[in-house]
């Protein structure tokens, strides 16, 4: 089985779904000859030409409407944004038209369609180029929302975005794009949307997270474990519909719960499980939750980003004030 | 120094003056009595179905409506240009052109009404509902277009707008892109010289809306939009250049919104009757039963035959459309996803108990 | 003193405003002679003129680009988005730019802009015209989001929002547009930003909302006082930067938190309230945290739309069984 | 019938050929030796400025970086012909153009090192950061024109894109406004051939770039890019008439990005450097030597004094910027707001305790 990276298994379910599907095409800006800037359609157009892999004007608005359009009328249109802080001229037509299609038409017309995006900071980028507003998405009924934290989930669930009859935006943690290989086996098989993955067991602490910050989530319960905590670490994988059972469930058991995010602390994601949490689990409680989040400020340029972030060390204390709670 | 290196030109399309006399020689189609008859028939009946729909809003049995009064020859030219497999992406106000296409009046009242039931259109499956942010229609237009010249299908997209809906940056993304890849599309822009309160002059400074084509190189033209003959013929035109693989079309149709912008809105506060006066002169069903009359004798027993009809089917739809009950509340979450996602099932049975 | 609507309030300190700051512009979609589609500017341009009362083109991209370079520039620009469901297209300059000139350019050029808008349901408006998504703009940094909830509220934040140095997205609920006059003293006194109001005292729940859902609230707060149960209602009024302070401190004393706002439930700002109590006050609950919400699901048209929308019943509801619970 | 009701033309202003030949008579302002001195000088300094910044890049001691290099007759044409007083609104790729207006290399080498104060320039306090999401300057120029013009100053907004940005809607949208409002504002286009990879003809079938200010009504007209004297002298004239009440302009430089898009960047992946070689004997700063030496005795010596003067200032400039420290993280939250927010002070305590 090829040891894949995150950004090579993105590839390979981009060409098998193109290969398996006719109907399935890919646009965006330098999707083509270039591969994509990250090179995740590397290839796809010399296999697949220019008819079903088209560079696009530099127009995210377009692109997104142009999905819902295409969508429609029977493709199933797999478009990129080039960096998230590119996505916001894209979500008039993701809350107006690409969440609503079937509903407003009672199901007569779909949008059977995926919107890709890098996202998330870490890889000292320039200006606009480390969002993190999965939450905003999160946030449209009729959506959904994925995000992949390693190669073989980011192969499962795209194939699973791509077969999905309703529209998908599909969010890749660039940070971890190349940061691990492991096994992938290009074989088609799809992972299960809307649910979490329990990714380590453990008594003491339900820890929520998702994208690049599980890799630093599953470092830091590493760390615990040896102290003699049990961290049990959940990644969404699917931030919307949220799997509230699997992270209820955790929560019942450890009575603890800390969740992690890149994305800025205040309206994040984070605010929805702890909702959760306390509206459903709340007897089951032995210590506050927490919320380890980036800050409500502007994402730091370079030189500041590493203050901005979560890392494992801020994971960890928090774990431990949790533990030491009483 | 500045040397001349390109030169563009824009052209006007009319065949009928106000007095339904034609200007020149007119386009084939427009010869043929039966063809023009079928025409006014569609006018006729499209002012029939606002009526009723006015009538119905004012009485509190309709929701806020957008009236296409004196615009019946955009909807109709533009409709009656069309092959049943192309597809219409419409804006709020083209009813005129949905009847044409097999939207029943009953599903217009349905939607209107606050029924999402009223965009399952039974006729034209592939069409588009009614579009209400503006200008959005047109990337989808650019994307339905894409998945035709894919399948090398001979059908063509649609998509019609408004003055206002130039100002739009999705207006030119998606124009630029029809232009690029000679996607299979054609812009109409019913230029009624209103965005609610806004006059067309007070929306951009450029001569005519047609030369907006000209940014995305691709032909543009204005056609007299109170003249259902011109409409049909600069949209027929546009139609077979897009099905000849000559790429997409711009067209501007010079029409006027002889009524308020919807049952909410109220011109008086910022346009003079006068004004609308003297556009009543130049309305398109006059013009055209004019003409029918001096070329194609058309009878008084006719006309009466034609209102009696048309009022008729509407009276009939309403009828329907007031004794058809709303959906139950849970509906509100089928059709949201193919398949209700689990985390959802709680809050529909907490609907569907309340 | 006269009695005011909420939209008379909304107009007379736009009156004011402009009264007192030569600087202070209004620009947007049929705000001249039209008044605004809810006549929030109506007159605004006979006594200012058409220099400083702008007829906008129908572009909402550049209605909110254009107010942060007049911002930049040195003017106030209070410019309206008609409403809330096609301020879509503003959020990229909103997010990328009028959030963070201040920040990126180290205090150097700043953007003291409101952007306002009508939002909610509730009025049998079309499609697209019932929008309550101010939770995907509370996510912002270096956003300030105020929604009002009176007439007087209204006056007195919008004022405040106007002066503040800062971007301010300002949302009317427009489904209390007409509803309740009250009598407002045009002043020109501001009401302090970042500042939630307890609007009703009580010992047994802490009722948190904004917006028109406050009217729901106030009579379920008075139908319960009936029945002995002592509701504190607190219209949270600026929802970024969000007064914890003022709810933790209620709920800490009631030890019950129900949260009621008509936006959908998932990601909305109730999730955010919700992980504060949790975070914050979770050893002072007697019962678990409550939101009551519009259902993840698309606004329906206005046939169902009643169905939708949180009412005063469900609100009552849920107080009751927060009571129940033991 | 069709009948022709408007006409529109597009210019293309050019002084230089490639071997620094006057094509005729030259604009008044070159045939000042001192004056080409200065525009020469400024271009060498740009280059002079990117070739320390990739170098930096390269050693891993500076950020992505968008180098400029070939296109330097853009950025000191534009700026050149400005005022102090006018407002830049640059790309990501106008060092040459922020230089002449008094950006220090210091402040362009922190912020693509990753250091906000970059952007606090010292000397046009008016004008805007680099703006890195594509187009969007366009509608900030439309807003600070309109400020100016309410304020009566002889000010004019300068927004200064790429061919690419004018795929985006923002770019349409404020360029319809400036033409309707007559705002005073310039809309500059660095048409470097390619956007990333895409090249200039895969953004759009408009002949030029220039035409698309037909559809705002506005005043288009193309420049040869790589021509420093063409370029100030096309723009001049538009700056003269936003000057003058007679409204915006839309000026597309024809020029070739002689290097990568950025340092993130491999153009070899989709160009062949044979078309590369090829542009480098049209690009701008070879010609305007050539020139100088023909008309105004540029000598070796002074070329040599220059090319030194210029090397010294940016290895100081890069000096002082590798020896000048990060800020206190807490730094994140000093401009956020006017004040900082009570709900935030804890944040800002967490990092500053960290
Ligand atoms: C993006 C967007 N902004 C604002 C509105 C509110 N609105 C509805 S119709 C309209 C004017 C549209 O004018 P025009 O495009 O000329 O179409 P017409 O109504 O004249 O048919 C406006 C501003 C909207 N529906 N969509
Ligand atoms: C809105 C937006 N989309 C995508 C990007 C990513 N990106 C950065 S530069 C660029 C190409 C810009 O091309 P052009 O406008 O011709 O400017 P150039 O880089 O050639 O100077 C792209 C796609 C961006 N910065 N902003
Ligand atoms: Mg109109
Ligand atoms: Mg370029």
């Amino acid at each position: 089985m090829p040891e894949l990276t995150l950004v090579e298994a993105v590839r390979a379910a981009l060409g098998r779904a193109m290969e398996e599907d006719p109907s399935v095409i890919v646009f965006g800006e330098d999707v083509g000859i270039d591969g994509g800037v990250f090179r995740a359609t590397d290839g796809l157009v010399q296999r697949y030409g220019f008819d079903r892999v088209r560079d696009t004007p530099l127009s995210e608005a377009l692109i997104a409407g142009m999905a819902v359009g295409a969508a429609a009328r029977g493709l199933r249109p797999v478009a990129e944004i080039q960096f998230m802080g590119f996505l916001y001229p894209a979500i008039d037509q993701l809350v107006n038209h690409a969440s609503r299609l079937r509903t407003r038409t009672r199901g007569r017309l779909t949008c059977p369609m995926v919107l890709r995006a890098p996202y998330g900071g870490g890889i000292h980028a320039p200006e606009h180029h480390s969002e993190s507003t999965e939450a905003m998405l999160a946030h449209i009924p009729g959506l959904r929302v994925v995000v992949p934290s390693s190669p073989a989930r980011a192969y499962g669930l795209l194939l699973a975005a791509i077969r999905d009859p309703d529209p998908v935006v599909f969010l890749e943690p660039k940070r971890i794009y190349r940061a691990l290989r492991e096994p992938v086996a290009d074989n088609g098989a799809a992972l299960p949307l809307d649910t979490a993955f329990v990714l380590s067991e453990g008594a003491d602490v339900t820890l929520v997270t998702w994208g690049a910050m599980v890799t630093e989530a599953m470092s830091a319960a590493a760390g615990l474990a040896e102290a003699g905590i049990g961290v049990e670490v959940i990644d969404l994988a699917t931030l919307k519909p949220l799997d509230a059972d699997t992270v209820l469930g955790s929560v019942r058991k450890t009575g603890r719960c800390v969740i992690v995010h890149e994305a800025a602390l205040t309206a994040g994601l984070g605010g929805e499980v702890a909702a959760l949490v306390a509206e459903h689990a709340l007897t089951s409680l032995l210590a506050p939750v927490k919320r380890i989040a980036g800050y409500d400020t502007v994402m730091p340029l370079p030189r500041l980003e590493a203050h901005y972030l979560p890392t494992e060390a801020r994971i960890g204390r928090a774990i431990e004030e949790a533990m030491a709670f009483a | 120094m500045p040397t001349h290196i390109a030169h563009f030109d824009i052209d006007c399309c009319a065949c009928l003056d106000a007095t339904g006399q034609a200007i020149g020689p007119l386009p084939e189609f427009a010869r043929d009595g039966g063809t023009l008859r079928a025409l006014y028939g569609a006018m006729v009946r499209a002012r029939a179905f606002d009526t009723k729909a006015i009538a119905l809003q004012r009485t509190g049995r309709l929701g806020t409506y957008a009236s296409c009064l004196g615009q019946e020859a955009v909807g109709v030219g533009v409709a009656s240009a069309m092959e049943a497999s192309d597809v219409l992406l419409p804006s709020f106000r083209e009813h005129a052109a949905q009847l044409w296409r097999g939207v029943t009046p009953l599903e217009l009242l349905l939607y209107w009404g606050g029924d999402e039931r009223g965009s399952d259109f039974a006729g034209p499956r592939g069409d588009f509902p009614v579009c209400i942010p503006v200008g959005t229609q047109f990337p989808h237009a650019a994307g339905v277009a894409l998945a035709i010249s894919l399948s090398r299908e001979p059908a063509v997209a649609v998509a019609v707008g408004g003055d206002g809906s130039t100002s739009k940056g999705d207006f030119y993304e998606a124009m630029n892109v029809v232009g690029l890849w000679r996607l299979p599309a054609v812009f109409v822009i019913n230029n009624n010289q209103w965005a609610i309160s806004v006059r067309r002059r007070e929306q951009t400074a450029a001569r005519t809306l047609a030369q907006k084509a000209i940014a995305a190189g691709i032909h543009g033209e204005q056609a007299d939009g109170n003249d259902v003959i011109a409409v049909c013929d600069a949209v027929s035109r546009a139609l077979a250049r897009a099905r000849g693989g000559e790429g997409g079309s711009l067209i501007e149709c010079l029409s006027y919104r002889l009524g308020d912008h919807t049952t909410a809105d109220d011109a008086s506060r910022y346009r003079e009757d006068e004004e609308v006066r003297k556009h009543w002169k130049e309305e398109p069903l006059t013009r055209l039963r004019a003409h029918l009359v001096a070329a194609h004798d058309w009878t008084k027993a006719e006309e009466e035959a034609l209102l009696r009809g048309a009022a008729t089917e509407m009276d009939g739809a309403a009828e329907t459309y007031l004794a058809t009950d709303a959906e139950l509340p849970a509906a509100m979450f089928d059709h949201l996803h193919n398949t209700l996602p689990a985390a959802l099932q709680a809050q529909r049975a907490e609907v569907d108990n309340a």
